[in-house]
């Protein structure tokens, strides 16, 4: 294997962006029919090394080999040409198109211009059955989730004739058992000799799958690893990228009261046509307590939370503190201490086109220091905003800036920050630290910590099992809107959880939803 | 009832209405409300709307908002003005067509390259298509003979226009009889055999292509891909940029073209203001029709058709309050059987009421009858329930190699 | 900082209008004008006193417009009718205007007070079908621009609210000298400065000060930003829609009010001008929403119709100034553009170097 | 230009259309038929002007001013549109002499110039009356403003004179205040066939630029060969060039002197006895009436000029809408 010819060879590689430099002279090479990965913190220039190897931005300096001829990619059809595929980092797909659509556009089978949709299908539905890729070819992507988009591009790139496949962090959104349904497949395509460049922050899928590892750190490549000869953990891996150790999730001891902070009864959800998304779900979380909810994202995770916020309607009984409140508008129950870390910061946590100390009073601006309820106090806000800055490492030059400016794990502290000032009773965080660097990642996990032990109530939904089981006092399982499991977080195991969140089967840790 | 497949239920849908209709020329006596005469107006009218809405349609679908078609459509009303009068009337179409597209060339340039706000964009080009078409006016026929500051001279010759006799005749003589349905169904498919300018045959067949085109051919797929996700498109090698200055061009052409309806067809010369407004309502057609061509042109045949109504003949509106009483009742019906109760509620007694505004009203004031096709399209969005899916994009600058 | 700032904004709009001049200058020139001698007469009439006052009196009455086309921008609402909410407006101020016969401080608040009822209340019927019926407002009011000519055109010929005003002139009741709102001879002694100008200014104050100051402002322009961060924020978007529309159906209800009370025959007539409230869409778009710049805007679109007029007399069509209009509205918003872009890379870079610097302390 | 006349060779005629309307074909055609005559006649210069889209008040009098501002004398306003307008202006420059077509302003120095356009409708309704076969006219105005209305009174009355029976039909191209009623001649030709399917035979329309479409309409439903006719306004229209396709369903116009008006106001002024007050253009004094041109309107024409002598005696008063 280690022997085999180089397929990708990347030399020198210099990528600048105004005020960083993404790439410092990178090397890499890649062997044909090898899986290799990629790692690095946030921002240490993966993906644009990849985006420059895809053609769709151009380097500085440096050469690209494939097959040992060097090459010159001006857009990302010289690079398909040239056997590459890719796979981004987020979903490149256009919702109001189908399955089908989506995948032969740019390579559509023709004839005298006319889509021939027979011919696309057959070779599809090939494709599909060789590689366990199942997607429904005339749905629109709209309708479809996670699991099913990821392999749409995968399919994309098949499709394409690939022999060299970016991955660029193709895990992040799926489940265990979606991770190993793609890791099949990707063992298959290696099998038949295709190129494989994987991306992903969760070093434990990388030890397991690759042939080589790179690290790179701040632009630059630091090692190239063998995982099968030389021993590495992810430990090693994480202190090669950063510098420090890997953090842990783990609380420690429990701070759950008596107190019941909040309490749901039968809530449900409906779809528009009058199918539940929400099926009559009810719990109590108390003060201190951080309730997790693990799930398959689309399992009326979103719905929940939307619910809680009274920002979709619902029916069902909310009680808190002691009160009934399911007549309460959303704005209300943000005044009453709802805190709010939403799942998609761009969707619904930020103004990206306004400073960030608008950004700040986003959600509170009917309270102090933000307004009087009816006037805003702009001065008082942006020294709340100075002081999240500093506390929250935020980093930025001003709070004058654009929201938009700052890197994604610093919109995200932004927003813990902001939340977590406003002394809140009841979190909901969804996903509080996706796609932030392992730095970021702990000191968020602390606040949430220090906040628990002050008597907040948290409800938390994360995709990234391992931070639901350490921070959790308690696991519930949803399950097409129902909790179908109990877990014991002092117990369980990711796999176990991931097996659960399936409605597959259960297991020491898992016991039936009370 | 749901048992059925689509094509029997819109079948039956339209059997349902035409009885209606049928019923609301009897009690109102106008048979104008289904003559072949009104139905070939209706074409006449709508045909510049629905080439408008056509031309947003094509620059929606690839997610740039057209606002500036009315600015489009004023120069090509010039366009086939000043072209028609030198050369005759398909020099003028071209003309049109042309000076149609040199405003989309504009727009795309700003837009497209520029990336700069749609909405700001196509409010300059309304604002420079006027001054420019005004301008260009003064110039070319201020001393020409029989033209004057706003006006051109008179195009050379006429279009020619075709009624297909053995098909159009016998199904006019059957809407004479005035019988029930028969002769309602009669009148109107002759509407569409009857002295069509070519332009408007040429509308029919663009609207088919448009649907062609966009949802058969890998040029469709990729222009609409340009809309829906750019970035997705980009990374397929899909040239994003190009297919949006396709698309916009288009986009000018067809308003152009709309221009030129009205400048040869419409009437034989250009006038200034003669667009009045219809580039917005074309606009507002393509909102109606969900972004589709079939929908666009339905939304502009009953714009046109009621605008027709009430032009030649004001006891149309009353057959016409008739005819949405009726509808609105039987949906009530099928509403309450199906148990939507407040919404049905609504519709009966709204119904009720236009009933009894029929009987009460001899004679309209004539306003009632102007304001009528407004009042109706807005009548039909209020009741239709609104389940829009514009282009994903449309509206958003995009810029090449900044997706992320 | 803040000089540089000024800097930049005033760059943008100072090249557009240099680049339409150019292009207007090539327009001329291409059909043999003396380029020179047009401008010349232009700069000269457009700047006596009169001139300066006939600016300043359009200006009020595009700013108001302007304003109201604005507010609903700032939430991506896209209000095409504040035409018909302007005449609707206009007419039943006017119509309640001559039916009153009392001091000027009761009868002209009376008068606004109506003519924002009006113009609200049309604009509601929009905004009832966008947040109760799903339809979107750009049909919508393009709709109710032609009914309410409907409407006026019915109530003037065929209500006692309509009466002749002078041969074949038929309008409202005139206004008595109490209700109107002349204003002063302040730049030229033939010519007042419309009083409402006064009342333009207060919009403008009072729009920016509910934009930037309240809670209520915030909202709007959160909406504005992201309506569904907006939501999740406690906004409630269907109440915003309506209370947007509303307000900007009762700012647009004040755009006939300087020409009623301010001239000339004091009473709506069918020949009251129309077409104020696409200007004001062109103005609010080049003063990009904000207050100060919507006076600009205001100022420049109002000189330019003003001084157009000599061109009749200087035997160049003066549809050369609508091309002008034009070009100035593109050419700001590529300026405008090309700023922000600059804006962003080195807002960019300024992160950047933070992260760097940050970085290298800690390290 | 060359003149045969050069009594006014020191007189520079303005001359103020309103919105879009030299090359209407009928009104102001007509006011411009009056100025050519008078550069011919009596050698004057002249400049014309038109008031821009959405004109105010304030726009229409910087207009004449500034013509009485750079020396014209006199100053000719047509359209009732600059009634406010012209009363200001007239004010302050009491030595130039103004005119006005449509309106009454009461001033010295201002002829105001109304025509009896109702009495030119009444004639045209007897001549239509007459024309047709089926006892169904129509008539088809622009706006229902009292000017237009006026129109359609007197074209009502003349009809009724002659059939007390006869059925009219009546269409406005738009509600008054649109003013894109003017310039819609593709609705016109729909309101007119309409018209014709319900069995029009002779239609006239007062509707500026959309009247077009009226023409088209009845020579798209036969014309005179099927016993359709056409009635002009304002001016001849059987003899405008831009008219020339449709020329044959002219049958007449009802005419409005406005060019006879302008040509007075200027020869007035020429001759330095400049016309001032209300000058009342009706029968009597051949400020309105009907045009012949079209040979084919020979058999109508006993009865409209009897109707005509009526009028000038008396003995019927054509009404007028307000
Ligand atoms: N188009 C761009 N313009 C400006 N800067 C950019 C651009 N793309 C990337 N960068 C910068 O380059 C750096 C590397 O970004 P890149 O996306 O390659 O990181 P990454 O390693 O993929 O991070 P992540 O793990 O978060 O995906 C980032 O810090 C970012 O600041
Ligand atoms: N396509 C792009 N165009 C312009 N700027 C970009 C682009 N991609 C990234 N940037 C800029 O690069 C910077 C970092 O972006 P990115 O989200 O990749 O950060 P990151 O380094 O991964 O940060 P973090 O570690 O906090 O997630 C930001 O300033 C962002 O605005
Ligand atoms: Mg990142
Ligand atoms: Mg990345």
């Amino acid at each position: 294997m280690i022997d085999a010819p180089v397929a990708v060879k990347l030399a020198g590689i210099w990528k600048r962006f105004p005020g960083v430099i993404a790439n410092s002279d990178i090397n890499l090479d890649v062997r044909r029919g090898s899986v290799h990965a990629i790692v690095g913190e946030n921002g240490a220039g993966k993906s644009t090394l990849m985006k420059i190897l895809y053609g769709m931005q151009k380097p500085d300096e440096g050469t690209i080999a494939i097959n040992g001829n060097e090459v010159i990619f001006h857009s990302p059809s010289d690079a398909i040409d040239a056997g590459i595929g890719m796979v981004h980092q987020h979903f490149m797909l256009a919702d109001n198109l189908t399955v089908l659509e989506n995948i032969i556009l740019g390579s559509e089978p023709t004839k005298r211009g006319v889509i021939n949709q027979q011919t696309a299908l057959t070779r599809l539905t090939q494709l599909a059955q060789q590689y366990g890729l199942d997607v429904p070819f005339n749905s629109f992507v709209s309708e479809l989730g996670v699991g099913a988009r990821q392999r749409i591009e995968i399919l994309k790139v098949l499709y394409r004739g690939a022999s060299i496949l970016i991955l660029d962090e193709p895990t992040a959104v799926l489940v265990p058992h979606e991770v190993d349904e793609l890791f099949s497949a990707l063992s298959d395509l290696k099998a038949e000799g295709i190129t494989i460049l994987f991306i992903s922050h969760k070093l434990d899928e990388v030890l397991a799958i690759a042939d080589e590892i790179s690290v790179i750190r701040a632009g630059s490549t630091v090692a190239t690893v063998d995982p099968r000869t030389q021993k590495v953990s992810a430990d090693d891996l994480a202190e090669m990228m950063v510098g420090s150790e890997l953090p842990t999730p783990e609380t420690r001891g429990s701070t759950v009261t008596d107190e019941v902070i909040i309490d749901v009864r039968n809530l449900s959800v409906l779809t528009a046509a009058g199918k539940p998304l929400v099926d009559d779900v009810s719990f109590k979380i108390h003060a201190g307590e951080i309730l997790g909810i693990a799930g398959v994202e689309g399992n009326g995770q979103a719905e929940i939370v939307d619910a809680l916020m009274g920002i979709i309607k619902s029916s069902g009984v909310l009680i808190y503190n002691g009160g009934d409140i399911s007549k309460w508008s959303t704005r209300k129950r943000r005044e009453q201490g709802f805190g709010f870390i939403p799942e998609d910061r761009m969707r619904q946590g930020l103004l990206l086109e306004a400073p960030l100390w608008e950004n700040k009073m986003l959600g509170h601006q009917t309270l102090k220091p933000n307004s009087n309820g009816f006037l805003l106090t702009p001065a008082d806000a942006k020294n709340d905003t100075a002081r999240i800055i500093d506390e929250y490492d935020v980093r930025t030059p001003s709070i004058d800036v654009f929201a938009s400016a700052l890197s994604g794990g610093n919109q995200q502290k932004l927003i813990v920050g902001r939340e977590m000032s406003s002394d809140p009773k009841f979190l909901l965080a969804a996903h509080p630290t996706r796609g932030v660097d392992v730095g970021a990642q702990s000191a968020i996990w602390d606040h949430l910590r220090k906040a628990r032990e002050s008597g907040l109530a948290v409800l938390l939904i994360s995709a990234d099992l391992d931070e639901l089981i350490g921070l959790s006092d308690t696991i519930k399982v949803l399950l097409r809107g129902k909790f179908v499991a109990d877990a014991n977080p002092v117990t369980v195991t990711p796999q176990e959880l991931g097996t659960a969140m399936t409605g597959v089967k259960k297991s020491d840790g898992i016991e039936a939803a009370s | 009832m749901n048992t059925k497949s689509p094509s029997i239920r819109i079948f039956a849908f339209f059997i349902s209405a035409m009885t209606l209709l049928s019923i609301s020329r009897i009690f109102a006596d106008t048979n104008d409300l289904t003559s072949r005469g009104t139905m070939a107006a209706a074409f006449g009218l709508a045909v510049p709307i629905g080439l408008a809405g056509l031309g947003g349609l094509w620059s929606e679908r690839a997610g740039i908002v057209n606002i500036g078609l009315e600015g489009m459509m004023i120069l090509g009303t010039f366009g086939a003005g000043w072209a028609g009068w030198q050369w005759g009337p398909w020099a003028g179409v071209l003309g049109a067509v042309t000076f149609g597209m040199l405003g989309a060339l504009l727009f795309a340039i700003v837009t497209v390259s520029f990336g700069v706000d749609q909405i700001i964009a196509g409010t300059a080009i309304n604002i420079l298509g006027l001054g420019l078409a005004q301008f260009l006016a003064k110039l070319a026929f201020s001393n020409a003979p029989g033209g004057g500051q706003s006006q051109s001279p008179p195009v050379k010759g006429l279009l020619p226009s075709v009624t297909i006799d053995f098909i159009a005749d016998p199904l006019n003589t059957l809407q004479q009889k005035g019988w029930f349905v028969i002769s309602d169904l009669a009148g109107m498919f002759s509407g569409l055999f009857y002295h069509l300018s070519y332009l408007t045959i040429l509308t029919v067949i663009l609207f088919v292509l448009t649907g062609w085109t966009l949802w058969r051919t890998s040029f469709g797929l990729r222009l609409r891909s340009a809309g829906e996700s750019p970035s997705a498109a980009e990374t397929l090698g899909v040239n994003v940029i190009r297919y949006k200055y396709i698309a916009v061009i288009i986009s000018g052409s067809l308003a152009g073209l709309a221009g030129a309806y009205l400048a040869i067809v419409g009437t034989n010369v250009y006038r200034g203001g003669q667009t009045a407004g219809r580039g917005y309502i074309g606009l507002a057609t393509m909102i109606f029709g969900n972004w589709r061509p079939m929908g666009t042109g339905i939304g502009a045949t009953v714009f046109g058709y009621i605008d027709t109504l009430q032009l030649r003949d004001n006891a149309n509106i009353r057959g016409l309050v008739l005819f949405g009483a009726l509808v609105l009742i039987a949906l009530a019906f099928l509403g309450l059987r199906s148990g939507v109760r407040a919404t049905s509620l609504a519709f009966l007694i709204i119904g009720s009421a236009l009933v009894g505004g029929f009987l009460a009203s001899t004679n309209m004031a004539p306003e009632v009858a102007q304001v009528a096709p407004y009042v109706t399209t807005l009548l039909v969005l209020a009741t239709a329930s609104q389940r829009l899916r514009p282009p994903a994009t449309a509206g958003m600058a995009y810029r090449k190699g900044e997706s992320h | 900082m803040s000089r540089q700032k000024i800097l930049n904004s005033l760059a943008a709009p100072l090249l557009a209008v240099a680049f339409s001049l150019v292009v207007v200058t090539i327009i001329l020139f291409a059909f043999g004008s003396n380029v020179f001698e047009v401008f010349n007469a232009m700069a000269v009439y457009g700047t006596s006193p009169r001139s300066l006052t006939l600016m300043l009196n359009l200006a009020t009455t595009y700013y108001i417009s302007a304003v109201a086309v604005a507010i609903g921008f700032k939430m991506n609402l896209f209000n095409i009718g504040v035409n018909g909410q302007y005449m609707l407006g206009g007419m039943c101020a006017a119509a309640v205007a001559g039916s009153l016969n009392l001091p000027g401080v009761v009868a002209i608040p009376i008068t606004i007070f109506v003519a924002i009822a009006v113009g609200a209340a049309w604009a509601g019927v929009a905004a009832w079908l966008k947040s109760a019926r799903g339809v979107s407002e750009v049909i919508s009011t393009i709709m109710l621009n032609f009914i309410a000519l409907g409407l006026i055109s019915y109530t003037i010929i065929r209500t006692n609210v309509g009466r002749p005003a002078a041969l074949n002139v038929r309008g409202t009741e005139i206004i008595p000298p109490n209700g109107r709102m002349v204003g002063w001879n302040l730049l030229s002694p033939s010519i007042k400065v419309y009083g409402f100008i006064i009342v333009a200014i207060l919009i403008g104050v009072l729009y920016w000060f509910v934009l930037n100051r309240t809670v209520f402002g915030y909202d709007l322009r959160a909406s504005g930003l992201s309506a569904s961060a907006a939501s999740a924020s406690g906004v409630n978007s269907k109440r915003m829609v309506v209370i947007t529309m509303l307000i900007s159906g009762g700012i647009a209800g004040m755009v006939g009010l300087p020409d009623l009370l301010g001239n000339d025959p004091y009473s709506y007539t069918l020949n009251f001008p129309s077409g104020y409230g696409f200007t004001g869409i062109a103005i609010a778009l080049l003063g990009r929403n904000n207050p100060i710049g919507i006076a600009f805007g205001a100022i420049l679109w109002a000189f330019l119709d003003v001084s157009s007029q000599i061109l009749d007399i200087e035997n160049v069509p003066r549809e050369i100034v609508t091309i002008m209009q034009g070009v100035i509205v593109l050419a700001v918003v590529v300026a405008y553009e090309l700023v922000r872009r600059n804006r962003v890379k080195s807002e960019q870079q300024n992160v950047g170097e933070a992260l760097a610097q940050k970085e290298s302390s800690a390290s | 230009s060359s003149s045969n006349n050069d009594a006014g060779a020191d007189v520079k005629v303005g001359l103020a259309y309103d919105t879009g309307g030299k090359g209407d074909g009928s009104f102001n055609d007509a006011a411009f038929a009056g100025l050519t005559k008078a550069q011919t006649d009596l050698g004057v210069e002249f400049k014309e002007v038109e008031a821009g889209l959405n004109s105010t008040d304030a726009s229409r009098e910087e207009l004449l001013r500034l013509l009485a501002d750079t020396g014209y004398n006199p100053v000719i306003a047509v359209g009732f549109l600059y009634g406010t307008a012209l009363g200001n202006v007239a004010k302050e420059y009491p030595d130039v002499n103004f005119a006005i077509v449509d309106s009454v302003i009461d001033s010295p120095n201002v002829a105001s110039l109304v025509f009896a356009a109702e009495q030119a409708s009444y004639l045209v309704g007897v001549i239509a009356a007459t024309a047709s076969k089926s006892g169904r006219i129509g008539f088809i105005g622009g706006m229902e403003i009292p000017l237009i209305k006026n129109f359609e009174v007197g074209y009502n009355q003349g009809a009724q004179s002659v059939n007390p029976n006869i059925i009219i039909e009546s269409k406005y191209m738009g509600p008054a205040g649109d003013n894109t009623a003017w310039n819609v001649p593709e609705k016109a030709k729909t309101a007119t066939e309409g018209m014709i399917a319900k069995g029009v035979d002779v239609a006239y329309a007062a509707a500026g630029g959309s009247g077009l479409g009226m023409f088209q309409a009845i020579q798209a439903g036969g014309g005179p060969a099927k016993g359709l006719w056409a009635i002009g306004v304002d001016s001849d229209q059987y003899t405008i060039p831009s008219l020339a396709d449709v020329k044959d369903v002219i049958l007449t116009s009802a005419l409005k002197r406005v060019d006879v008006s302008v040509y007075e106001v200027i020869k007035g002024v020429v001759d330095d006895a400049p016309l001032t007050g209300v000058q009342n253009f009706d029968l009597s004094r051949d400020g309105v009436g009907y045009a012949t041109s079209n040979s084919s309107v020979e058999p109508f024409k006993a009865a409209a000029d009897a109707a005509a002598e009526k009028i000038k005696s008396g003995e019927i008063v054509v009404k007028t809408a307000e």
